[in-house]
C-alpha cells in the first residue's frame, strides 16, 4: 500500500489518535441523553423551518422554498464534518480556527466537559445547517437553485465559521471579551438576519411586489413549522448548557416564557392596529420570542423571559409593519424577525443578565452594571456589519459567476417547476 | 334544449340539486368558481398587509334541460338559491344545439 | 429607587430567596435529562392536537380550529407563571392552592426529588395549556375568537387549576382521599371532556347539523396530529413519573400498549357495525386508548393496560355512536373520547392497580380491594359536576359580556375569514 | 374463583415473578432516559413514513397508503407484547425464540443491562412496526385492506420474529457467527426490501403502469415525512446501544453523516443525469443513506460513514433508475431503497468495521480482514432468500383465502374510497 | 363554429384529448366538475356517521371546432371516453358567433 | 345579450377583472382551467422518471354582457390579457337567450 492510499484508509477509519483530550471529566450518562435528544430535536427544526417558510410562499414556489431548507441539512451537514467544524472550533486565532479537526480529525468520543467530543461536534452542526436556511426567506420565490447552493458553501465557510469562532470558540475575541451568547442570538440570528436584509436589497423585488395579492399557499404548513421550531427550541437552548441539570432547566423555561409571552404580545400588538388577531401573528410572535430569548436563556431568570418576550412580540411586529416604507422585498421578513429579535435579544442580555441564575454569566444594566450591555452592543455591531458586508460580497461574487436571479417568466411559473421540475400539489 | 347555467352561493349547491330533480332534470353538472360583482369580497391579513379580495366563491351549475322544463327549473332555482342578499348570484339561458349520451350514442332529447 | 420599581425588578430578576426548598434530594442528571424531554413532548402534542382538530373540520374553519388550540400555547402557557401554578402547587387549602409562587416568586432551580423545582413548572404547565385546548372541539367551527380567550382564561383559572389542586397537591383533598391519577385522568380528560359536553349544549349547534354534509378538509392533517399525540403523550405519561427510570418505563410501556389496543378495537367495532375500517377510526381509536390509559398508566402492569386499551376502543367508538340519538353537537366529540375515555380508565384504574408494579399505589379490584374504585368514582363525579357548573357559569357571564357564538352569516363564511381575516388555502 | 379466571387474572395484573433476571446490572437513569427517548423517536418514525409514502401517491388513495404504516403501529404493537418479543427474544433455538415471553410473562421492570427489561421490549417493539410498514410501498394503491392486515400479521411472525432473532438474539445462528447488524441492516431494511420486491411483483403492476401519469399528490408530506425519519432514526440507531454515552454518540454522529451524504450524492447523480435535482431526489436521497448506515452505525468512525451514505446515493439512484427495465411496479422503490441500501450497508459495515470506534465489533476489509465481509455477505443472502420465499408464500396464501388485490374499477376509485370510505382532501 | 362541451370520466381525460387532436382539433380547456345523473355517488363515513356523497367526480372537456369537424369529434369522442357503463357523461353542441386569437387578434376561424 | 368566454393566463386575472370593469361589465366570474394548444407544456421528475405535462394552467373567465358592449370587452380583452407569447388565449363569443338575477327575480339586461 501507498502512502496516499494509506493516509486516505486512515482517515476513513478515523484512526486516529485524538490530537488533544479536550476536558478531562468523564461521560455522564444522564448530560449525554440531553445532549443527544437536544441534537435531534435541533435537527428537527430545520424541517420544521421548510414548513414555516413554505407555508408562506404561493403554491408554485413552496417546493424551492422548502428545498432551501432541507438541502442546507444535506449540505451543510457535510461541510460541518468536512471543514467547517475545524474552522469554528478547533485552535486558530481569535478570528477563526484552523484545520486541525479538518475531516473530523482527531474527534472521537473521548470526553470533552461531561460529554462525547463527537456529541458537541454534532450539536453544534445543527445550528450550522439551520442558520444559512433561515436566510433562505429572504430571497424566497427568485433565487436560482444552483446560486442557492453557492451561497450556502461560500457563507457557511465565509460568514458562520468565523463568526462562531468569536463568540463561541475560546480564543475567539468576542468570547475573550465576555460577550454573552448562551445559544446564537449573535451567532445564529443576527448574522442570518443581517444577511438576509442585504441579500433581498440585493436581489431585488419579486416581480408584481407590492401590486400584486401574494398569499400564503397554506398557513397550515406555517403553524405546523411554527410548532416544530418551538419544540426543537427547547434542544436549541437548553442543550445549550451542554449537559442536563439546573441550567439546562433554566434555559428550558425561559424558552418556553418568552415564546408565550412574544405571541401573546403580537397579537395583543395586531388587535390594536388592525382589529384582528391572525394565525400567522401568533406563528410568528413565538418564532420572534425564541429568537429574542436565544442569547439570554441561560443567563436571565423566568420573568426577565417574560420581559423579553412581550418586547420581542411588539418590536418585531412593529418591524414587519414598517417594512413597506423601506421598499425592499425581504419575502419572509427574515430580517424583522431574526435580524431584529436577535439585537434585542442580544442587549436586553446585557440588561437582564444576572449571576443568581448563571454564576458563569454576568450581572447586568439592571444590577448597576453597564458594561456587559457595552460588550453586546459591540457583539451586535460587528456580527452585523461583518455579516452584512461579507453577503454583499458573496452575492457580487455568484452574480458575476452565473447570475443569483432567474428569469421574469421563470418567476412567473415559479421556483418549482423551473428549477427542480416538479409541482407542490395535484389535488 | 336549453342550457341553464346558474352562479349560486356554494352552500346551497345540495338544496338547488334536489329542487331541479324535483322540477324533472335528470342530471347536471357543478363546477367551482368566483364571481365578482355587486357583493363585495373580503379583506385578508398578511403579516400586517391588508388585502382586498375582491372575488367570491361561488358555484357554477350547468344543466342542459327540454325546452318546456325551463320555466319550471329557473322558478326552482329562483325558489331555493334566493336568500334575497346581494350575491344571490345570476341563471343565463341559452340554447344549445344538441346533446348526445357517450354511454349510448342517443343524441337529441333522448340523451339527456 | 423607590420601592416599587424595586421590587419589580426583583421580580424581573427573580432574585428572590426560594420560599422553601421542595424536598431535599440532589439534582440527578438522567432524570432531569427525561423530565426536559418529556416536557418538549407534551408542548408537542398541542400542535399535534391542532392538526388533530383541524383537520377533520370544513376548509373555512381550519385556521380558526387550530388557533383555538396553539393560541392557548401562549396564553395559557403565560397564565401558568403568572398565577396558574401558583393556584395550582403552592401551599394553600384543600381545594385551591395560594399566591405564594405568583409570577414563580421563589421558584428556582433547587432540587425538587432530583430534578430542578423549574423543570416541574414547566412540564406541569404543558399540562394546564392542552387541558383547555382539548375543550375547544366541542365548540368547532362556531365560537367567537374574544369568547374563545375569555373562556380559556377563566376556565383555566376556575376549573384547571382548583382540579389540579385537588388531585395532586399535597393538600388536595382527593389526594388526600388517596385517588389515583397517575397522569390526569381527571386532571385532564375528565375535567374538559364534561366541559366539554357542557359547552357543546351550551352553545348549540352548528348551522345545518346533522342535515348537511360536514365533511372534514384533510384527514391527513387529523393523521400526522394523532401520530404526534401519541408520540408526546409518552412524556406526558413516562414523565408523571417525575424521574426516569423503572416508573417511568411502565408508564410508558403501558401507554404504548393501550394505544395500540384501542386503535384496533376501535377499528374491529367499526368493521362489525359499518363493514369498513376507516382511517379517522384508527386514529380516534389511539387517541382514545391514550385517553383511557393515562390515568392507570404508573400503577397497572401491560396487560391491564392492553385490556384498558381493548375497552376503551369499543365504548369511546360506541359513546359516539350513540351522540346523534341526544341532538347535541359536540363536533369533534370530546365527550365521547375525553369524557368517556376518562371516566373509563379512571374506574379502571381501581379495577387494575397492583402494588406489584408501583408500590406506592394501591391493590384495586382484581386484587379484591373494592375501596380505591369507590374513591375513584367519587373523583370521577366530584371532578364531572364541578367541571360542568363552572363551565356553564363561564359560558353564561361571557354571553352575558359579549357573547360566545358568531352570527350565521359569519358560520357560513368561516371562522377563517371572520375571526382572523385569513384563508386556509390558497393552491 | 376458579383456575382459569385465576390464570387470567394473574396475566392481566402481570404478577408472575419473571422468569429469569435478565443481567445483573442496576438500572441508570440516564441510559433509561435515552433509550425512552429513542423509543419514542422510533414511534415517531412509522406516522413519518406513512407521510413519505402518502405524499407519493395519487390523491385518491392517500389514506389508504397512510393507514398500511399506521394501521401497524395498533396491529404489530399489540402482536409484540401477545408473540412477537416472545418469538424474536426469548430463549428457543438457533432459528426462532419460545413463547415463554409471550403475554409479556415474565417481562418487568428489572434491570436489563442498566436499562429495565421493558423499556428493551417497547425499543424492539417499535423496529417490528416499522418493518413490514416499510414494505407497504410495493404493493400501494392496490392492495386489498383486508388482504394487508393478513400479510402484516403473517409476515411480522413469519419472516420478522424469526430474522430478528437470528441476528439479534443470543442464540441465533447469524449472531453466533458473528453477522455485524448494529441497528437492523438486516433485521429491518434488507427482510422488508427483499419482501418488497417480490410482494410488487406478485401482486403486478398498477392500471396504467407505465403508460398514465401517476403523480404525487402532494410532496410537501414526503419531504416532511422524511424530515420525522431523519430525526427518529436517532433513535433508531442511536437507541441501539441500548445505553447512553460513546456508543450511541457515535451511531448518532454516523447517523446523522450518512443522511447528509446519501441525499447529497443523490441530488449530484440525478443533476448529472437529467440536469435537475429534484426535492423528492434528495428526500429519497436522505432515507437511502439512513438505511445504508443503519447496520453500520455503532461500528464505523464518522468519515466511513461519509463514504457509505455517498455510496448509498448514488447506488439507490441507479437502481431505482433502472427498475422500469425489469418491468416490474416497486411503487415507491422500496426494494430500490430498503433492498439495495440495506444490502449496501450490511455489506460496507464488513468493509469499514473498526474495534478503534467499537471493541465489541470486529476489524473489517480496510484493516486486512476477509472474514466480517464473508459473514455479512451470509446474513444478507440467507435474510433475503428467506424474506423473499416466505413472502411469495404467505401472498399465495391470502390470494386463495380472498384475494390480494381489488378489482380494477376499485383501483381506479382508489383506496380511499372503495377500502375506508373516506376522501383525503375536501377542499 | 361550434362549441363542444362534454363531461367525462376523470382519468380519460389524457385519451380523449389524443383523440380529439387526431380528429384536428387545435385546442382545446378542461376543467374540473362534479356530476349528477343516473351514476350512483359514494358512501363517506365520518366518526359513524355515513353520508351519501351524490356527486361525482368529472371532467368538463370545452372546444370550440369549425362546423365541418364537428361530426369527426363527437364521433372520437364516443369512442374513447365511453366505457359501456352509467356515468360516460354527455356532449353537448351549441354554436359559437365568434373566436379571437388573443395573441393576434385573429378572428373567425383561423382563431382556433 | 353575449356571453364572453376567455381562456387567460392566470396571473392577469386582476388586470382584465380591472379592464372589463372600465369597459362596463357589471359582474363576471372566473374558473380554474388547464388548456391544450399552441404552448407547450412542461417536464415533471418522479424518481428519475420524465412525465410530459401536456397541459397548461389557465384561467377561464365568463361574463355576460350586453349587445353593445362587446366590442368594448374584446379590446379590453386584446389589451389586457396579451403578452404576444404563445398561450394568451382565446376569447369566445356566443349568443344568451335570457339572464335572470335570482336575488330580484328581473330578467333581460336589467339582470346584469
Ligand atoms: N354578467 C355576469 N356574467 C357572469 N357572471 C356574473 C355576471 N354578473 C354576476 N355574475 C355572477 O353572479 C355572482 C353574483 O353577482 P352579484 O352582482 O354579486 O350579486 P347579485 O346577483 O345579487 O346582484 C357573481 O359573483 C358572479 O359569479
Ligand atoms: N342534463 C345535463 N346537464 C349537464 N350535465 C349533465 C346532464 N346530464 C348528465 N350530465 C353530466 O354527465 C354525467 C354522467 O351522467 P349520468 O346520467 O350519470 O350517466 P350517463 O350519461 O351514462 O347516463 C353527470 O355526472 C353529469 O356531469
Ligand atoms: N379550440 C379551443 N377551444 C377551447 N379552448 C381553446 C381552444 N384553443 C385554445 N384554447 C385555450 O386557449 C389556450 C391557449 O391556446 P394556445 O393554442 O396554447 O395559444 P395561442 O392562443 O397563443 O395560440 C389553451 O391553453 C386553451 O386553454
Amino acid at each position: 500500500m501507498n502512502r496516499r492510499l494509506m493516509a486516505f484508509l486512515t482517515l476513513l477509519l478515523g484512526i486516529v489518535p485524538p490530537a488533544f483530550a479536550e476536558g478531562s471529566g468523564s461521560i455522564d450518562s444522564g448530560d449525554t441523553a440531553w445532549m443527544l435528544t437536544s441534537t435531534a430535536l435541533v435537527l428537527f427544526m430545520t424541517p420544521g423551518l421548510a414548513l414555516f417558510y413554505g407555508g408562506m410562499v404561493r403554491s408554485k414556489n413552496v417546493l424551492g422554498t422548502i428545498m432551501h431548507s432541507v438541502f442546507a441539512m444535506g449540505l451543510v451537514g457535510i461541510h460541518w464534518v468536512v471543514i467547517g467544524y475545524s474552522l469554528s472550533f478547533s485552535k486558530g486565532n481569535s478570528f477563526i480556527g484552523g484545520f486541525s479537526h479538518a475531516f473530523l480529525n482527531g474527534v472521537g468520543v473521548e470526553p470533552m466537559g461531561s460529554i462525547p467530543h463527537l456529541a458537541f461536534v454534532a450539536f453544534q452542526g445543527m445550528f450550522a445547517i439551520i442558520t444559512p436556511a433561515l436566510i433562505t426567506g429572504a430571497f424566497a420565490e427568485r433565487m436560482k437553485f444552483r446560486a442557492y447552493v453557492a451561497f450556502v458553501l461560500l457563507w457557511t465557510t465565509v460568514v458562520y465559521a468565523p463568526v462562531c469562532h468569536w463568540v463561541w470558540a475560546s480564543d475567539g475575541w468576542l468570547f475573550k471579551l465576555g460577550a454573552l451568547d448562551f445559544a446564537g442570538g449573535t451567532v445564529v440570528h443576527m448574522s442570518s438576519g443581517f444577511s438576509a436584509l442585504v441579500a433581498a436589497i440585493y436581489i431585488g423585488r419579486r416581480v408584481g411586489y407590492p401590486k400584486d395579492q401574494i398569499l400564503p399557499n397554506s398557513l397550515i404548513w406555517t403553524v405546523l413549522g411554527a410548532g416544530m421550531l418551538w419544540f426543537g427550541w427547547f434542544g436549541f437552548n437548553g442543550g445549550s448548557a451542554l449537559a442536563s441539570g439546573a441550567l439546562a432547566t433554566l434555559a428550558f423555561v425561559t424558552t418556553q416564557i418568552a415564546a408565550a409571552a412574544a405571541a401573546m404580545a403580537w397579537a395583543f400588538a395586531e388587535r390594536i392596529r388592525t382589529g384582528k388577531v391572525t394565525v400567522l401573528g401568533v406563528a410568528s410572535g413565538m418564532v420572534a420570542g425564541l429568537v429574542a430569548v436565544t442569547p439570554a436563556s441561560g443567563f436571565v431568570g423566568p420573568m426577565a423571559a417574560l420581559a423579553i418576550g412581550l418586547a420581542a412580540g411588539v418590536i418585531c411586529y412593529w418591524a414587519i409593519c414598517l417594512k413597506p416604507r423601506f421598499g425592499y422585498d425581504d419575502s419572509l421578513d427574515v430580517f424583522g424577525v431574526h435580524g431584529v429579535g436577535g439585537t434585542l435579544g442580544a442587549l436586553l442580555t446585557g440588561v437582564f443578565a444576572s449571576t443568581y441564575w448563571n454564576a458563569n454569566g454576568k450581572d447586568g444594566l439592571l444590577l448597576g452594571n453597564f458594561d456587559p450591555l457595552l460588550v453586546q452592543a459591540l457583539s451586535v455591531v460587528a456580527t452585523a456589519a461583518y455579516a452584512a458586508a461579507a453577503t454583499w460580497i458573496i452575492l457580487k461574487l455568484i452574480d458575476i459567476a452565473g447570475g443569483v436571479r432567474i428569469s421574469q417568466a421563470e418567476e412567473r411559473e415559479g421556483l418549482d417547476l423551473t428549477q427542480h421540475g416538479e409541482t407542490a400539489y395535484h389535488l | 334544449m336549453k342550457k341553464v347555467e346558474a352562479f349560486i352561493r356554494p352552500h346551497l349547491v345540495e338544496d338547488v340539486r334536489a329542487a331541479l330533480t324535483d322540477a324533472g332534470v335528470k342530471g347536471l353538472s357543478v363546477l367551482e368558481a368566483r364571481g365578482f360583482g355587486h357583493q363585495r369580497g373580503h379583506t385578508e391579513f398578511y403579516r400586517g398587509a391588508e388585502y382586498q379580495v375582491l372575488f367570491v366563491n361561488k358555484v357554477k351549475i350547468e344543466a342542459v334541460v327540454l325546452d318546456d322544463q325551463i320555466d319550471a327549473v329557473v322558478s326552482a332555482l329562483l325558489r331555493v338559491a334566493r336568500t334575497g342578499k346581494v350575491g344571490d348570484g345570476k341563471i343565463f339561458v341559452s340554447t344549445v344545439d344538441d346533446a348526445i349520451r357517450i354511454r349510448t350514442g342517443e343524441s337529441g332529447n333522448a340523451a339527456l
